[in-house]
């Protein structure tokens, strides 16, 4: 199987506690596709490994094509500009026009020339994600898409999401707080449970899978649904 | 560390200076003068997460506070009480201002501090000068002078107490407040810590331990100048900490016991008759830094926590 | 034990920009109040006026009508959740939250240097403290743990059971749900919702709307730095300036989650 | 006046050395958040290696950038130990400098014995007004003032500057957006290396060096960079130039034996003034 | 201890400052202590019995010296002490509690004044470098110097307040008197301060680095009245590193450091000895340093020659009635002199291509 990425058989421990024990997960092209999981489940360990961000202890990763990454808890640069943030996220493809970010977050272009440092928490996760968008991904990995952003922040930045996917090809691994906003939105969903892939299947299915209304959406009773 | 390690490296370090040699005896003193000082340093660095680059300014304060009394008549007992007094109360006169600084600044600062202090000495007539204060009288007490074993007794005594406090001090409520503030300020001012206040007492406290250290230091040499506390020595100070392992109780004692007893070796080699002219410096600074950057290198969290991760690992132990 | 809190005619500027602008709010003892508003509005500033992390440039905090805003954080008595996970790093999880009883013990370093009773006397205390708290967040099993090893979700869980340690007068909650699972989610409602029958005033920022709606008595927006409207939770969902600053959906539009859940 | 001029024109020659000094220590701890303490040694190096290649007979610029590079490649290699192995931390290496800066002493001592030693400069005596001043301190802040200008714009306007302040100020998201944070650490290192020689190459003329001179350049150079709170080149020349002119003013006017000390009093003056108006470091706001 | 017999080996300890600022007194110190005691041992020791030395290092640094006199202090017969001066001064308290014969390298007045009973220095005396100087200074008619010296060296310090308490004898009016720390690196307001006075010379009183730095700083300042240096510089270890900027200067050394142009007689046979068995061994003739050391050696082996032993009081006793001629000039130890040298053992020279040449006014004098 060749998808945009393809993990096979990874395994991480850090100083002697196994976070991911033998996990697969392939993202096809084209694909968006959610990991969903409970706080302590593994998610960022397996972005981080995806990432490059750690070594794995064992297992074989693959990307295809130029991978970016929206890290957990947003990692500004906290001293640098707006602007400058935006652009080191180009750092690779030596891609220095911002313009287009700014159309993305019309919020943010006021902000070009503030310290990201000073900005509020669902500010910086813009300037994150139009810092990972700068670097033109084929694959986009999002970690904690919503987290601490107001809802119509979300609904916007769902919304661009869907578009740079069907417009870009671009595929997406998607890990989210809010399960159901993940399986809504993704074709396809992993769940992992302490390290271990747990369920996996297309994400209605999942959507109404007992196991998962029970564990993951349980708690999130949207505004409208009701 | 368990009860019997403890135990055992108190017996032996006790039975150790009537079987030591004179020119050994002096380092063994200084050893554990040596390691006094960097139990406070460590507190400081290691739970509190401030540097002192200038902490042998306190030693100094200390042995000249015991000193200067002494020389003029006042029972040298009164002058060894002395001495942590007057580097604690240093410490909280210079600390308010300087405590306002973090990190690098602080670093700094208690470097300059300290180079200022030691100008200000070789400006002092009263206190000798550049040139120094000659002619301390010895340790008397109860109408004993001290001999060379009697200081070895009284600076072991000076570091178990500092051991003791230190331990007794990280484990408890206002330990945890000054570990937790090492971290963040803000969290733990908003869980009732007034950091300050805390950042204040444990810089005093380190203080008045390289004061105490200092006092008998001053009467066991007999000599005290500006030029016995220069800024390298606090850096060593440090580099003991590090060495020995931040954030442990018996990293201080290994670290200074390792720095004091190579530097020591290495002199020795160095002035062997035989050696060519450069021997001394060129041997003393290679080895030295060598060794330094292995260990920091390999063993980053320095040698007690490997020392002790060994034992662990040892099924047989 | 629990206060009224009055915040009156706030404001803070960074920069000449203003971040929170004559902000008034008037909280009665064991309410809980929650304060929503979009990015950047103020709602951290805010609470970090309220809590003392930051100094106002203007206005008055006060607590039971005892005026606090130019005391030091750790005089105000205010518990507080951080919406950066803020724990005490190089101490097990149990060590953080011992912190958190300092405000509620005296014992300090000569007590234990020289081990004197009072320590022994605090120290018994703040361990048995400790352990409640650490029970009623669900961290027992963690105690042990170093806490910059937890994972997001139970960081702040440790700083609420850090908060409470304190017995404060006042628990201000920034985002505690961010990053939380439905089920957790179910878990910090629950005790939340059990600190406000035991009669703790509370303040409440979370961008999860129904998580608010479903706990807050009443619910301040903010908008820009000032405060836009001011109701129960009804009022405020109903109020149309804050369904186009906040919520971003006007009542005759389908909000997006429901597409897919049509599907 | 023309003493107060002479004065000045020394003090901001010698400040200049340690604005160059402590540029590099901004360099590289911007970039790794190491407080480089072998940086003094670059100096000591570049100046004792000039000094014999000037005695072999290679012409002025030669021997000076021989020197310089020297200065540079000694910065690297101090890099790539002190931050080479992965996992190393801030302080870590902050020990392994101090001990690479003991090393270069038994190099040093080794190779060019321990008694000072120096080369000629710029030759000649420029009036100034009416005072007289060494020509080569003149040279000295032109040259200072190319470097520092060159360093602000390399900093603030080029992708590879942009690139070094990423890493120093978050190292895990430079290296997320995928910057080579220790490839940066290098560079930088290998720029305070040459900064730290250019710094010794300048001075030495006017002054001399040992091995242990290190000791004096990175006590002025770390006072003039943590002005500017160790990561603004530009703070650090300001701090540099005040503190060299303060030494040479209070030379000439109160006395030699309190140079350092006022103007050390100066520096911590300055330094408590400012935490006291902003307050301690506010932790990143998030 | 002291109460050995025949056969043991007399013990002999060395403090010396081989590493730091004073590197460069100490290493020619030892260099001609060792050679000093090879020369006895091989011809046959002191009484038939060798002489054994132990050599300790101060880096430069007084507590050391202390803690290197405790190590020494047990298993020594006498002790040769450092060439820096504060390190004696350090070590002298001890001395007096110890009770052991003490010969110092270095020449500060306060280790003889008041006269410490087992203290003996062998170069001529601070107070008597400046007092040669002004002496000098009369007969060249300079009445006008500048000083500058060292506040941390008790050496400099000794040597500013010798020539404070003479001059007026002289004639001399010191001024402007510039202090200078042994760290210093930048001299600019001395040069600036002289230029703009009316004096006629610059003295300094200083060691190592900072007199390296000043002599080139005032080579290129463009200041024209002489400077006028002391022993502490009459050696290559400062003409080597000054090179070309030392020329010109004025420089009080021990005559031996001239010792070629000293008439025929026992000064100048003792200084051919030294410097022909030095320049031998080590390849260039013996600077200042190493006639201390020599002739330290030397007047310790005499006076554990005629104490018939090393017996501590015996040998102190010794010394304190010895008159012997080494390199340095003719010792005439007495209960109340402890230093034995007088102006007349100190030559006021050039330098000129690197070399020290008499001058005239002390050419007169060799007559
Ligand atoms: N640096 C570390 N050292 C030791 N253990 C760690 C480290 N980082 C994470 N862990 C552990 O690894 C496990 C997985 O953590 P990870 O951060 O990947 O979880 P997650 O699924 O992203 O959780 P969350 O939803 O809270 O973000 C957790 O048990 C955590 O405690
Ligand atoms: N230290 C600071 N310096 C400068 N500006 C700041 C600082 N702290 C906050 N701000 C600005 O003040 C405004 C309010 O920020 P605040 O963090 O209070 O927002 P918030 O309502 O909590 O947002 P979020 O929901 O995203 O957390 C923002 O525009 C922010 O950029
Ligand atoms: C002349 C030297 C033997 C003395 C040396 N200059 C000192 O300061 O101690
Ligand atoms: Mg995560
Ligand atoms: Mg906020």
């Amino acid at each position: 199987m060749t998808g945009a990425i393809d993990i096979s058989a990874l395994t991480v421990r850090y100083a002697g506690a196994t976070a991911l024990d033998d996990v697969s997960l392939t993202v096809p092209h084209h694909g968006l596709t959610a990991l969903i999981g409970a706080n302590g489940a593994g998610k960022t360990t397996l972005v981080k490994a995806l990432c490059g961000l750690i070594r794995p202890d064992h297992g074989t990763i693959t990307v295809d094509g130029r991978i970016a990454h929206v890290p957990e808890g947003r990692e500004m640069f906290p001293d640098m500009t707006v602007d400058d943030n935006l652009r080191l996220g180009g750092w690779r493809t030596r891609r220095r026009d911002t313009a287009a970010i700014y159309d993305l977050f019309p919020g943010l272009a006021a902000l070009r020339a503030r310290r990201a440092g000073t900005l509020s928490g669902g500010q910086q996760q813009m300037v994150a994600i139009g810092r990972a968008l700068m670097a033109d991904p084929d694959v986009l990995v999002v970690d904690e898409l919503s987290l601490g952003l107001a809802p119509m922040v979300v609904t916007s930045l769902v919304d661009h999401l869907v578009t740079l996917h069907t417009t870009r090809d671009l595929s997406v691994l998607l890990i989210e707080q809010n399960a159901r906003l993940a399986l809504d939105l993704c074709h396809y969903a992993y769940v992992l449970e302490s390290g271990r892939i747990a369920l996996h299947g297309p994400a209605p299915i999942l959507a109404r899978d007992p196991r998962v209304t029970a564990a993951y959406l349980g708690g999130h009773i949207q505004v409208t649904d009701e | 560390m368990n009860r019997w390690t403890i135990g055992a490296v108190a017996a032996v370090t006790l039975a150790l200076p009537p079987l030591l040699p004179e020119r050994h005896l002096a380092t063994f003193v200084l050893l554990l003068l040596a390691a006094t000082v960097t139990v406070g340093v460590s507190l400081l660095m290691g739970y509190a997460g401030q540097v002192s680059l200038g902490q042998a300014s306190f030693y100094a304060i200390g042995a000249y506070a015991a000193a200067l009394p002494a020389v003029h008549g006042v029972p040298t007992l009164l002058g060894l009480a002395l001495a942590p007094v007057a580097a604690a109360v240093a410490a909280v006169l210079l600390g308010a201002p300087l405590l306002r600084l973090r990190g690098h600044h602080l670093a700094f600062a208690t470097l300059a501090v300290q180079l200022i202090l030691l100008s200000l000495l070789a400006q002092a007539d009263w206190a000798g000068g550049a040139i120094g204060l000659q002619g301390v009288p010895r340790l008397t007490i109860v109408g004993v002078e001290l001999r060379d074993v009697g200081y070895a007794y009284t600076a072991w005594l000076v570091l178990a107490a500092a051991l003791l406090i230190a331990r007794n001090v990280v484990d408890s409520r206002p330990g945890r407040a000054l570990r937790a503030a090492a971290t963040s300020e803000t969290a733990a001012a908003a869980s009732g810590v007034a950091v300050g206040r805390h950042r204040l007492a444990v810089f005093t406290l380190s203080a008045a331990m390289a004061g105490l250290a200092g006092g008998v230091y001053a009467f066991y040499l007999g000599y005290l100048s500006p030029g016995s506390f220069p800024v390298l020595l606090s850096i060593e100070f440090v580099v003991m900490a590090v060495v020995g392992g931040l954030g442990t109780i018996a990293g201080p004692v290994v670290g200074a016991t390792v720095i004091v007893l190579l530097v020591q070796l290495l002199n020795t080699l160095g002035t062997l008759p035989g050696m060519p002219d450069y021997a001394p410096s060129v041997l003393s600074y290679a080895v030295y830094a060598v060794l330094l950057i292995v260990c920091v290198l390999y063993l980053p969290r320095g040698l007690a926590p490997a020392l002790r991760l060994r034992r662990t690992a040892d099924p047989n132990a | 034990m629990t206060v009224e809190l009055a915040v009156g005619n706030v404001s803070r500027a960074f920069g000449g920009v203003y971040a929170v602008r004559d902000v008034s709010l008037t909280v009665p003892a064991g309410e809980l109040r929650a304060v929503i508003g979009p990015n950047g509005a103020g709602k951290s500033t805010l609470f970090a006026l309220i809590g003392g992390q930051l100094a106002v440039d203007a206005g008055t905090v006060a607590l039971d009508g005892v005026r606090v805003e130019r005391r030091p954080a750790h005089r105000r008595g205010i518990g507080v959740v951080f919406q950066a996970a803020r724990v005490f790093h190089g101490m097990t999880v149990r060590e953080n939250v011992m912190v958190g009883a300092h405000a509620i013990t005296r014992a300090g370093f000569l007590a234990a240097a020289l081990r004197l009773p009072r320590h022994h006397r605090d120290e018994r205390r703040i361990r048995e403290q400790a352990m409640v708290c650490l029970d009623r967040t669900g961290l027992a099993d963690w105690a042990d743990r170093p806490a910059e090893e937890l994972p997001l979700g139970r960081q702040r869980s440790l700083q609420l059971a850090r908060a409470l340690c304190g017995e404060p007068r006042l628990l201000l909650l920034d985002e505690p749900a961010s990053g939380l699972r439905a089920g957790e989610r179910e878990l910090l409602s629950d005790l939340i919702t059990r600190l406000r029958a035991e009669g703790l005033t509370m303040l409440l920022v979370e961008h999860d709307v129904a998580f608010v709606m479903r706990l807050a008595d009443r619910i301040t927006v903010l908008d820009l730095g000032r405060v836009i409207a001011d109701g129960t939770p009804a009022e405020v969902r109903a109020n149309p300036k804050v369904q186009t600053a906040y919520l971003g959906v006007r009542p005759d539009e389908p909000h997006l989650h429901a597409r897919g859940v049509a599907e | 006046m023309s003493d107060l001029i002479g004065y000045l024109l020394t003090g901001l020659g010698i400040g200049a050395g340690f604005a160059l000094v402590g540029s590099g220590l901004v360099a590289i701890h911007r970039v790794t958040r190491v407080v480089n303490f072998a940086q003094g040694g670059f100096a000591v190096l570049a100046a004792l290696l000039t000094s014999t290649l000037l005695s072999a007979g290679l012409p002025h610029g030669v021997a000076e950038s021989g020197g310089v590079a020297l200065g540079a490649l000694a910065g690297l290699v101090v890099g790539v130990i002190a931050i080479g192995r992965p996992g190393t931390s801030p302080g870590t290496s902050l020990i392994v400098t101090l001990g690479l800066g003991v090393l270069a002493y038994a190099i040093e001592v080794l190779i060019w014995g321990d008694q000072p030693r120096s080369f000629p400069g710029l030759t000649g005596v420029a009036e100034v007004g009416d005072a007289r001043v060494p020509a080569h301190y003149l040279l000295i802040l032109a040259v200072t003032a190319v470097v520092f200008a060159l360093m602000a714009w390399f900093f603030a306007r080029t992708d590879p500057g942009r690139a070094l302040t990423a890493c120093a100020s978050n190292r895990y998201a430079a290296q997320v957006v995928g910057i080579d944070v220790r490839r940066m650490g290098l560079l930088a290192f290998t720029l305070g290396g040459a900064l730290g020689g250019l710094a010794g190459v300048l001075t030495t003329p006017v002054q001399q060096v040992t091995f242990d001179s290190d000791v004096t350049l990175i006590v002025n150079g770390f006072a003039a960079a943590i002005l500017g709170g160790l990561s603004r080149p530009m703070v650090t020349l300001a701090g540099g130039l005040l503190l060299g002119v303060t030494q040479t003013v209070v030379a000439g006017y109160g006395g030699g034996a309190y140079q350092l000390e006022v103007a050390l009093v100066l520096m911590l003056t300055v330094m408590i003034v400012q935490a006291a108006r902003t307050g301690p470091v506010p932790e990143a706001a998030r | 201890n002291d109460t050995s017999d025949g056969d043991d080996p007399i013990r002999v300890g060395q403090i010396v400052s081989l590493t730091g600022n004073y590197s460069p007194l100490g290493t020619e110190n030892q260099k001609s202590v060792a050679l000093a005691v090879d020369k006895i041992n091989a011809a046959g020791g002191i009484g038939g019995r060798r002489i054994e030395l132990s050599v300790r290092d101060d880096k430069s640094l007084p507590d050391q010296a202390v803690l290197a006199f405790n190590e020494l202090k047990d298993d020594s017969d006498a002790i040769i002490g450092s060439p820096f001066s504060n390190s004696a001064l350090a070590t002298i308290p001890l001395v007096d509690r110890e009770e052991i014969p003490y010969v110092s390298l270095t020449p500060a007045d306060e280790q003889v004044n008041p006269i410490h009973p087992y203290v003996f220095v062998v170069p001529a005396l601070s107070g008597t470098y400046a007092e040669a100087a002004l002496q000098y200074f009369q007969s060249a008619k300079l009445t006008k110097v500048a000083v500058a010296y060292d506040t941390k060296s008790s050496y400099a310090v000794a040597g500013f307040k010798g020539l404070q308490a003479k001059a007026g004898q002289y004639g001399v009016t010191l001024a402007p008197v510039e202090e200078f720390q042994t760290t210093a690196t930048e001299f600019s307001a001395i040069f600036t301060h002289v230029r703009s006075s009316d004096a006629q010379a610059l003295m300094l009183w200083g060691t190592g680095a900072p007199a390296v730095a000043i002599t080139k700083g005032y080579a290129a300042s463009g200041l024209t009245v002489p400077l006028v240096l002391t022993g502490s510089q009459a050696s290559k270890l400062f003409l080597d590193p000054a090179g070309p900027a030392a020329d010109g200067a004025v420089i009080a050394s021990s005559v031996g450091v001239v010792g070629e142009h000293l008439p025929a007689g026992p000064l100048k046979t003792a200084v051919d000895e030294l410097t022909s068995s030095f320049t031998s061994k080590y390849g260039y003739p013996p600077p200042q340093f190493a006639q201390d050391g020599w002739s330290g050696v030397h007047l310790l082996a005499a006076a554990i020659e005629k104490a018939g032993g090393p017996d501590r009081k015996k040998v102190r006793d010794a010394l304190e009635g010895l008159t012997l001629t080494t390199a340095n000039g003719t010792y005439t130890y007495s209960a109340t002199d402890h230093s034995g040298l007088t102006t007349d053992f100190i030559a006021i020279n050039t330098i000129e291509g690197g070399k020290f040449t008499p001058t005239d006014f002390t050419k007169g004098r060799f007559k």
